[in-house]
């Protein structure tokens, strides 16, 4: 593979400094749990359904202990001890609540000794059904193979589920090789997961557990056709974070959007909630061998690509080390970057070949996700294919991971079967004729490509080292991250956020951790 | 033996430029030529061809030469085709609704306000509903513009407030009337299945029950707004992509100048 | 205050197939979904928009959306336009005028020939008139093939003489009766101004006027030809992109046989 | 920029093969002239309109001349004669001629030295002509500049004139350099020039005198207003090569295309015949500082690109060859080669990148023609559209200059003017976007690319040795070039061809090669 000569030095001082901010920032962190992560805890007991006006039982339990203000000790200390006082499953439990013939603060005590026991018992099923549901997933990329190359990744958004279903096993047929479900508007600002089949969003369509087992069905149905494990994406983000990440590993997906800083920026959630909403997805995400994949794309939407990159740059490596907090292997960190120049920037392939080049250098191993031009689409379906085109050059020639594809018809509308189509036609094209051109070309000493990677190199650090004086917090504040401010205590969601009791108990913390590092021994690809 | 489906000659093609019957020019003059392209949900074959060649016939294209077939998965085909128009139009009888108006530098605009208001107009807007793109808000009314235009935070005579994004119709209005606004902006990027007209009906609805609508100059903009659709709303009116701040100030000063003159006599 | 234009759901779309109304689709069933793509001979401006969504309107486009103009030059603008067709054709009733024949290998073909005929079949061929193109109708008969089918000349049963290109009708004609041919294959490649057409239209206006048209059976092909078309222009049969040696010669020896048959009744 | 390693020493083998062959046959053509050559003397002594019956003059002369078996001395020694015995201009001699007034073989004889007078003196008219619009053009770069990087090229071939102008202005305005006005199918088989405006075509436009002013007329207007010198380009082939090369010459024109092997193998027109029309062609281009493109692309049209692509280079060679022999200079030598392998190919962009920069290294100083893909086009504009993207990418990164724009509709039709207008915008956007590219990056030592340039010479070196053993003649009739046998005496004009007389006389050429050293001082780009 050709390579850039990168000052290793400044990327090592980088990646110091964002550990450093990591770290500052979860020992903050370490202090709550939110309203979600708890509701979460609840679902991986068991924990699922709504009750008669609509609400998710999960979401009954916990706002019946927040109202009691009992949150702190964790939904896991009460359902065990309901448990065992009661006798009743997790679920009966919720349901008892929901009708409103059980106070959960209520019951009869036990000691703590005993409800951590229930708690660690009882966490097995759930654990159980993640490895179970991740050993598939690596029996059939073993029995099939695994694409070598960039992934092709396309998304459908009719807002009907199976629409969705129909658009994406035809994409699978087409040749894509991770079909990702995007969300309605709005979905990421709901307190709750809706349940049940859905048929009504616009620009996206829900995200709920049975509109995942629905497609999983479906792409694994037609992945044994094709004999080809398709992955199935969808979005851990929003103020539900951890209840989705639960979702998607209890029903097999394979990648989930993941990026606390992403909610923040782009959906004004509040900072914190969504921090430590992302420290357990992560978990969660780990243990079940799903990639997640970070928003530092979105951040050229809104700002310049070429004046910006460094920003992307530098929340790569953040990113990278919360994910290592959560116990996630490299293999499966998908860290976002993407192709947003203006098209009437001189040289603008040879700048975002750099940067690509530059991120695959950076993270060896991480499968990273590299996105389309989006902000310099237009109604010009023509120019946007070529726009596309070359893109989809730099995905090959810089040996990126996840490949998602660009749309002719982006500044239009959410893709028909037919752009999907054509875009994969057009990827596959491209990733057949230049397969080997990354490795037979080398990037030209003290060149326009190699100067430009530095630069961004530079500025990066510059960031982090300011970041690491400032603090995470007031950096976002600040509006040093894709030029958007948000304020500590602003935003959705603070109110979900719950400080920890001496005794506060989540009994999937350690399993997940440990569950995670044992992926860290299986190689990438 | 010939139907006269395939002219030999184009020899009676008039070839003059007639903008009474406007039509499409592919590389002569009135050849009328299109290129469509579509989806059929049946199965490629010679049959679903020809389906695709009665559609092109029906939308009036003579001659549809159906250049390519494609099969997207089982039952899904797709077609590009090509043909010549039969239809035209008359281009001397289109007139367009348009918001029009002699555009002001920022520096005019704010001559105008002191002139003709003597105080401060008030402008307040958002991305409403679930809409998370600020993009087009901001290009209006963020200090630093877009494309070369300021937006309306940097005018002296304007008192501008930009909630951002996602702004439920309920908030935008409570701000409005806390705020004293005299304009209202109004941004709507995701127009799938129509949510934006939807968002857009809802905010109008809501301003005419609680007797507000007169209050304020409604504009609203977008991707996919224009004037004609705005004005369909029930908004004043409405600028799509190309619009920037100074097409906006110029265009709500003109029109807040002539209510008042109208309401004063 | 909405005149219908723009519904606010989908809701009233029936999303199930239905053939008897088969319609384009975009992301969901019956959405009618299409792209539009024209050149208006007018300068890019509010009216030329408008004038793109007219003509879009009477193709039978709902709620065209002018996704794109340009402009091309001071005095043409090109359009990319989409929406959803009102127009739908019923499937069921679609019949293709299509060669039906059970196509035949190689030395089925051979086989067959000696059997029914107990001699060779001779065939010529040319593209004929002006044009140039060869790879058509080298690709039917050359020994080689094309895309993994063996041309005509390799047949044993044949005997298979290619003129090559530009071959004149009078030369052609002239060839077939010296050369005693049973079937002539005839390419036309080039067909701009419906050269193709005039072209294939003389060559069996010729054929008649010297009494020979029933002596030979006429096959043309082409990139633009269909049965459709040949039969309409008087050939026995037409072949387009995708039809190979195998398929041609399945054909002409079943419809010599029937002939023959015919004649011997 | 980037360099292959290629072996240079059979570079040279390869370069000195193909001077044996084009001195061997040369020798031979140097006995003949033909009838569209002595036609071509005839138009540049200002013979030209047509008689009563539309027959152009310069054919009512010439059919007189071979009619009485006099030809072999050369049409300029007759009117020569003729204008000495009537003192008639010579168009007063041809219209004389036309009305069966004037029997040239019966006029009263005067003197070879004297005709030979009159021939020089008379020829200046023309040639200063030629010089004119030559220093017309050079004046015209000089002061707007010239394009650096790639001349974008497109054709125009509505089949009326009127219709092609409207198209060529609207290019020339999107920023197309060089308009080219494809000629109807089958007037390279007319064996005389059709004369006027013309409005009837099929797949082009007629090439005629008038046509090619207006067209010249039409792009100074709009490449005044452009500020940019809009070259003019069409075709001096077929039957009427030298006449079309002298009207191109006389209307100002900028390039022309002219190889006689692409009327051998494509058009059937006899080998003997039009290389003998090439030879003067080529001396009056060369004079006129028109650059010649000549049609090796053709060869991939029928042929494997993959399999033949040193045919390509072997013809390069052969051509590169016979143009020296008509004194032309390198910086006047549009060699042609095309994009042209199967989409469907692993590494194709490296193969076509590889052909590419070998062409470049080995003619350093020609203006390279650069063929975009036609043969593997469909009716799949979307995908067509990124054939041609891949296209311009190569030819950017190899620094082509003349750049045959590729069209999305080039399966279904002749381009349309939007058509026209996005192989434009796809082009620009690419040659913007790696504008430095190919100077940025190097060719691995020993890899995919430099392996398959040196193949592709190893092969072409073989081919021409066996050419130089068998001779030209004999390896078309082989088949050796595009796949094709023609036979010697085979194909269309061949009675075309007059064995000269001992005293046989063409007064231009001695000035034509004069003209034609002088542009070798004028430097490329
Ligand atoms: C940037 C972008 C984003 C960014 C937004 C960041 C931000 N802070 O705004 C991010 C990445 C976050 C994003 C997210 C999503 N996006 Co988005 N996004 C885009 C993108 C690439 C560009 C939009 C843009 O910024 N345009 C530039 C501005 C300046 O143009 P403009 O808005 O038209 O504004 C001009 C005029 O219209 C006018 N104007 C605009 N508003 C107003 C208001 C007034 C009062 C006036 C006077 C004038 C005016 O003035 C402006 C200047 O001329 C488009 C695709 C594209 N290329 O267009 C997709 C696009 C708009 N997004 C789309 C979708 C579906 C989404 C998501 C819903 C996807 C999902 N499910 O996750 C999410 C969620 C967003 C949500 N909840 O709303 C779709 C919408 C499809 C449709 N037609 O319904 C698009 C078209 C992409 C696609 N093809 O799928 N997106
Ligand atoms: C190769 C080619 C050439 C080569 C031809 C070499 C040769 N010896 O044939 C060269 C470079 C010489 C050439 C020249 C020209 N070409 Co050309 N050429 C093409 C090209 C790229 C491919 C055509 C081809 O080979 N197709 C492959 C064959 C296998 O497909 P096919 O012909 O459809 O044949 C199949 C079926 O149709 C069927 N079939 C065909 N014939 C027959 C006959 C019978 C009896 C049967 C049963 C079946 C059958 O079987 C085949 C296998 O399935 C096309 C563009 C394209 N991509 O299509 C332009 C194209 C055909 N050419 C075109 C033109 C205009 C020309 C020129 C006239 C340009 C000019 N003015 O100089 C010249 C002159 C030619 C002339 N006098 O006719 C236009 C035609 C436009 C139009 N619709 O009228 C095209 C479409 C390009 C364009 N967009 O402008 N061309
Ligand atoms: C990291 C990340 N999360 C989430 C989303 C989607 O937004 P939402 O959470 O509103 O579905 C995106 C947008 O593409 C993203 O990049
Ligand atoms: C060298 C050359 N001459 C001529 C032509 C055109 O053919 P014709 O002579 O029939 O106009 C071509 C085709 O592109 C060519 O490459």
């Amino acid at each position: 593979m050709a390579n850039l000569k990168l000052d290793w030095v400044k990327v090592e001082k980088a990646r110091e400094a964002a550990k450093r901010i990591s770290d500052d920032t979860q020992l903050y962190l370490d202090q709550y749990t939110s309203t979600t992560v708890e509701r979460a805890i609840c679902r991986l007991y068991g924990i699922d359904g709504v009750d008669e006006t609509g609400v998710p039982l999960p979401n009954v339990v916990v706002d019946h202990l927040a109202q009691h203000k009992v949150l702190g000790h964790g939904a896991a200390f009460w359902i065990g001890q309901a448990a065992l006082a009661t006798g009743m499953s997790p679920q009966e439990i919720a349901e008892a609540v929901a009708r409103g013939e059980l106070d959960l603060t209520h019951v009869e005590p036990h000691d703590s000794f005993a409800v951590q026991l229930w708690a660690d018992t009882n966490a097995q099923a759930a654990l159980k059904r993640i490895a179970e549901n991740r050993a598939k997933r690596e029996a059939k990329l073993a029995e099939y193979g695994d694409r070598k190359g960039p992934l092709l990744y396309v998304i459908v958004a009719t807002g009907n589920i199976y629409e969705d279903i129909t658009q994406a096993k035809a994409a699978a047929v087409q040749g894509a090789d991770v079909i990702a479900v995007i969300r309605t508007t709005g979905q990421s600002l709901l307190d709750y997961v809706p349940y049940g089949a859905t048929t009504e969003g616009f620009g996206g369509t829900m995200a709920t557990q049975e509109n995942f087992r629905l497609m999983r069905a479906a792409l694994d149905e037609v992945g044994a056709e094709l004999k080809r494990h398709i992955r199935l994406c969808n979005y851990c983000s929003g103020l539900c974070m951890p209840e989705i990440a639960v979702m998607g590993a209890l029903e097999g997906l394979d990648v989930m959007l993941n990026d606390a800083l992403y909610g923040i920026l782009f959906r004004d959630i509040n900072m914190q909630r969504t921090l430590i909403d992302q420290g357990f997805s992560r978990m969660v995400n780990s243990a079940a061998g799903i990639i997640i994949n970070t928003g530092e794309d979105n951040y050229l939407t809104t700002a310049d690509a070429f004046e910006e990159a460094h920003t992307v740059l530098a929340s790569q490596l953040i990113n990278e080390q919360f994910a290592l907090k959560a116990g996630m292997p490299e293999e499966q960190m998908g860290l976002g970057h993407a192709f947003e120049m203006d098209p009437e920037l001189e040289n603008s392939f040879l700048y975002e070949l750099a940067q690509a080049q530059m991120a695959r250098q950076i993270f060896p191993k991480a499968p990273l996700k590299y996105m389309p031009p989006t902000k310099f689409k237009t109604g010009n379906i023509f120019f946007g294919h070529v726009q596309d085109a070359l893109f989809n050059m730099i995905t090959v020639t810089s040996h990126q991971r996840i490949h998602l594809l660009g749309m002719l018809t982006e500044a239009i509308h959410t893709p028909f079967l037919s752009d999907r189509a054509l875009a994969i036609e057009n990827a596959r094209y491209i990733a057949r004729a230049m397969k080997d051109f990354g490795d037979d070309i080398d990037f030209r000493d003290g060149g326009i490509m190699e100067t430009r990677a530095n630069e961004v190199l530079d500025k990066a650090l510059e960031l982090l080292l300011g970041i690491q004086r400032d603090g995470l917090f007031r950096t976002i504040e600040e509006g040093r991250f894709g030029g958007v401010k948000r304020p500590f205590d602003g935003g959705k969601g603070l109110s979900g956020v719950v400080h920890k009791e001496d005794h506060y108990m989540n009994p999937f913390v350690p399993y997940l951790l440990a569950a995670g590092k044992s992926t860290q021994e299986v190689s990438n690809e | 033996m010939s139907s006269g489906l395939y002219s030999t000659r184009q020899g009676n093609l008039d070839t003059t430029l007639d903008l009474k019957n406007l039509k499409p020019y592919g590389d002569t003059m009135n050849d009328g030529k299109v290129q469509v392209s579509f989806t059929l949900p049946v199965a490629d074959s010679e049959r679903a061809i020809e389906a695709a060649r009665q559609l092109a016939l029906k939308m009036g294209l003579t001659e549809p030469n159906v250049a390519t077939h494609i099969a997207l998965d089982k039952e899904f085909t797709f077609f590009v085709v090509y043909g010549s128009l039969k239809h035209s139009v008359n281009y001397d009888d289109i007139h367009v609704e348009a918001v029009e108006v002699t555009v002001m530098s920022m520096e005019e605009t704010d001559d105008f306000i002191r002139q003709n208001f003597g105080r401060k107009i008030r402008v307040l807007g958002a991305s409403t509903g679930t809409d998370a793109h600020t993009v087009g808000i901001d290009a209006i009314m963020n200090m630093k513009g877009y494309a070369g235009h300021f937006g309306l935070e940097r005018y002296r005579m304007l008192e501008a407030l930009n909630m951002g994004s996602q702004v439920t119709n309920e908030e935008f209005i409570k701000k409005a009337v806390e705020f004293n606004a005299d304009v209202l902006l109004v941004s709507q990027t995701v127009t799938q299945k129509n949510v934006h007209v939807q968002n857009l009906t809802e905010l109008v609805e809501l301003l005419e029950a609680e007797g507000l609508r007169d209050r304020f100059l409604l504009l609203i903009g977008g991707p996919r707004i224009s004037h004609e659709l705005a004005k369909e709303l029930g908004a004043d009116a409405g600028f799509g992509p190309g619009k920037y701040a100074d097409d906006v100030a110029s265009y709500f000063c003109e029109e807040l100048l002539a209510r008042q003159s109208h309401q004063a006599i």
